[in-house]
């Protein structure tokens, strides 16, 4: 071995260990729906290593992140793969307290996260290490495969690598270093995807992003989906399910689960409510507005929607996707 | 015509674009060059988003690297898996990074200002920095030109640019003839020396003095002995940007 | 009822896969094997192709293990890469294979008789089979039981079995608590001895007697105590094979 | 290194080399269609190294391999993935004189190859490796990856690994030993699809085998395809793309292109004309009179499906492969 990254290994399970974990997965076509809640009780854990899926405010099931911080969940670490609003508002309700970091405390174009840097800068939540996106999907991918690592040529020369939980060795066909990034199986997965039968077969729309890896990754996983759909139309395309029901723990029907994020094909951006979330999390006590009036007073995510003004406003983010309305950038 | 640094940044970065290659862009500036370079010089520059578009007609500038904008009427909707390994395999030329330090050498910084474990400032970290800086054959860096942000040395390498120097990509095992192309500021236009590999002046920007340019640099540039002046955005780039590519002056700004 | 050889064989392959497990089949009596298992027993076994197919309610037999009958219908079409990346991760139960040899601990040969430069006889190589023998958690054998097939050591080892015995195949790096569970024949049900991974006679069929057996085999076989009598085909089976799952006779044969 | 096989390497490259190989395609949008002859003129080349995608009989690019053989190509090596009637014929008409194995000599159900058997029995072909199958298309993989090799577990403790050219070493992570598959770049390869555009943006129904990783592993690429369709279709739904353009070098509109093969949703297998074959190449006789009759007699594809039986039998087969025609087996 040449090299040893020094950040803390999370998610890692020998092989051996992880086929047996997968090898106990019910392969029974059995009605998985129940309510979002019933799911993040049953398999969201205080203390849980987790990943999402989707990617920066797409696609992202922030259904589940709102439900997992109502139900006060503590000391868990994400896997920020590529994260922005999920971990943010996940950080300042306390609920995650490490990151495993490829990207987090930033809001791409719209600028730096005011909780989540605030956070770290003060050293509530650490960031136990670090690691790029490719890196970070080749993770799942390797546990998608049931390997124990990937090779890959990135992060090779930079403190990202000496940061992360990857090492190098020489290559024994090219004799040159080559990075090995090791598997990752998170606690549990949520992702969001366009629609799903009852077994759990999803389908997504588009780009799937790391998805179709990460839901075989995860130890357990919670499938949001916009629509539920029989399973005889999983079956009469059977070359578009991204995710087969036997991967999948539980199926959550959650209409506009992702907003205030971009559902291609849905729904875009609300971005007058990312802007609310960045100008209110700019102040602990805006942290603390915010969750009461989206989050703690209200029973479930449907009620949420109708905060966020219903109908109406999911209308236009849906006009907004089809090209039909102008951006109201704040 | 006037404009602003932005719209110089832009129309820079879009005429280093060849046709029929690829490029990888982010959000915000990268994205509004590449666009530029299509409709100008580049009508086949190939746009690849590390989340999975490939070959987009964007019908306005995306917010997000993997919003529906990112395979609008694209070529192929795909994964980042697939993606990355493209790059890894060589088919991507161009990639745009932006930091919040760069050194001599091109290595950038987005990942901590201050001590890892205790930062002053907590930037978001590698994202696709990384990927791109390793595994394009070319990155064009798009940074504003400040004293605190051309270093000597940073607070931690998040992306490799040539490391510390000749054959050092290499001999990490990155791989081989890569490496920082251009660093695009508000200021001028720098490259790198063939030799040492070291950043160097190439052209300043319209009204620019070299005093500027070192005034806001914390290490020693290259100058050579012939500094070009930047050709300033031309009325049809100005046109473009303008009223087709950003019309809401999301990236480049209201009309300055 | 009367019945040939293949139809006991498959109902003795169907009864040993459990419902709602996983089984990796290929063409022939694999297959007829499992579908007449969900028909019987096991309605939510899931059948698995690998070139890409996952869950197919398959309208006929199919003739190619990538052919469209091994997606038709099916929960999932999609790669080999997927396929065979969940069978390393664990998630397929069961393998059948075939073989021209086997040996005591189960090792099969499928590549060469004689010499591998200069065969006698070529056979088709690996194919899928390494990889059902490497990565599936039981593998079920089905084959001819002639003495020039059961040998004491292959002419080549192109499925792993156990190897050389107890803790080979973790040594050389084979998924833990992998191997051969059954061996089938036409004369008999056979499995391996706990402790020393070398094959044991665990019934012989309606008829067969012990010295058939083995005069048959080319090594010497453990012969517990007590050696059972396999159930024959019952009437629902024979119904089901005959009439539904293979009316054509394809793998099965003609009536016998 | 704690073992090295002993099988030929073939179509290895340093991933270096490969990146160089693959920065000099083309990146313009052009109409790459061309007739087969021309394509396989221009990029099938005595010696070459190649594979075909499909698997089996299925989606295999019949009509390239006839082409090849009336072109008269010779001391070619085949990808011998999971190869039946394919390499087969090309045995037989001395196109090919070495086979890297996973799967040949063998027509899955229907019995072995008497014609491919011969040739290796008597010498004048040599197997220069033997692989699995999931090892093969790890190869393509490893290449589509631009890495150069990939772990597994498979082959390892057995003589498949011993004449493969893989290796072994002692994995960092697990420290048990891991098998190491070498990166395969085939000097071409053709596959056949259900439908592209004139770029080479192609679509493939149901399983995609190994051919989305195939399609970047090659350093040239045909593809034959049923159907031409505008670019337009393909932009509209682009997340049905399996094979991007740029990784195209030749279009080919070949309609029934695979007979007498399994084209998933449009034809079934050809049984009789699979079982003509077979009883004909039991002698060096009946392979030329074959290949008389069926390859060097006619001027291109579509004479030959005249001479298989036309649309009579190509619309027996269309209603096989709808479950609308009952299969006559020989």
């Amino acid at each position: 071995m040449l090299y040893e990254g020094e950040g803390e290994l999370l998610g890692w399970m020998d092989p051996d260990e992880a086929r047996r974990w997968m090898a106990r997965k019910p392969l029974e076509l059995i009605d998985k729906r129940m309510p979002l809640s019933e799911a993040i009780t049953r398999f969201a854990r205080d203390g849980d290593y987790f990943a999402l899926g989707g990617f920066g405010h797409v696609r992202v099931s922030m259904a589940a992140i709102y439900e997992m911080i109502r139900q006060r969940r503590r000391r868990m670490a994400i896997a920020a793969k590529t994260a922005v609003h999920d971990v943010d508002v996940l950080i300042a309700s306390g609920v995650v307290d490490r990151v495993d970091c490829a990207y987090a405390f930033g809001h791409e174009l719209r600028g730096l996260s005011p909780a989540g840097r605030r956070a770290v800068e003060g050293g509530r939540v650490r960031v136990v290490a670090e690691i790029s996106n490719a890196g970070f999907q080749w993770r799942f991918k390797a546990a998608a495969m049931g390997l124990p690592w990937l090779p890959t040529r990135v992060m090779l020369g930079t403190d990202t690598l000496r940061r992360s939980s990857a090492r190098v060795v020489e290559d024994p066909f090219t004799g040159r270093p080559i990075c090995l990034i090791p598997a990752c199986y998170p606690d549990f997965a949520v992702i969001h995807v366009h629609r799903c039968d009852k077994y759990g077969n999803a389908q997504i729309d588009g780009i799937t992003i790391e998805d179709v890896e990460l839901a075989r990754a995860a130890k357990r996983l919670i499938i949001t989906t916009e629509e539920i759909i029989p399973g005889e139309e999983i079956r009469r395309h059977p070359d578009r399910t991204a995710i087969p029901y036997f991967l999948v723990d539980a199926v959550c029907e959650v209409r506009y689960g992702c907003h205030p994020g971009n559902m291609p094909g849905l729904y875009y951006f609300d971005e007058e409510h990312i802007a609310e979330w960045l100008r209110m999390s700019r102040t602990d006590e805006g942290v603390e507005e915010y969750l009461d009036r989206y989050v703690y007073s209200v029973e479930g995510f449907e009620e949420y929607i109708q905060l966020i003004g219903g109908k109406e406003k999911m209308e236009y983010l849906r006009r907004l996707e089809m090209l039909q309305a102008e951006l109201r950038a704040p | 015509m006037s404009y602003n640094p932005i719209e110089l940044m832009a129309c820079v970065a879009s005429r280093l674009l060849r046709d029929a290659r690829s490029v990888f862009v982010g959000t915000g500036l990268p994205m509004v060059a590449a666009v530029l370079a299509q409709r100008l010089h580049a009508p086949d520059l190939l746009i690849v988003f590390e989340a999975g578009g490939i070959g987009p007609q964007v019908p306005t500038v995306p917010i997000s690297v993997g919003d529906s904008r990112t395979f609008h009427r694209a070529v192929m909707a795909t994964s980042m898996d697939y993606v990355m390994s493209i790059a890894q395999l060589g088919f991507v030329e161009y990639g745009f990074l932006g930091a919040a330090q760069i050194d001599p050498y091109g290595n950038l910084n987005t990942t901590v200002i201050g001590p890892h474990e205790r930062p002053r400032v907590r930037l978001p970290g590698s994202g696709g920095a990384n990927d791109v800086g390793s595994l394009c054959w070319r990155t064009i860096i798009l940074m504003r030109h400040e004293r605190r942000r051309f270093v000597e040395s940073l607070d931690f390498l998040t992306t490799p640019g040539y490391l510390t120097g000749p054959g050092a990509r290499e001999r990490v095992g990155l791989p081989a003839d890569t490496g920082p192309y251009r660093v695009i500021t508000q200021l001028a236009v720098l490259g790198f020396d063939e030799e040492t590999k070291r950043m160097k002046l190439l052209s300043l920007h319209p009204g620019v003095s070299m005093e500027e340019v070192m005034e806001n640099t914390g290490f020693e540039l290259i100058i050579p002995e012939e500094v070009s002046t930047t050709q300033p955005p031309t009325e049809e780039e100005l046109r473009l940007l303008r009223g087709e590519i950003d019309p809401a002056g999301i990236v480049i700004g209201r009309a300055s």
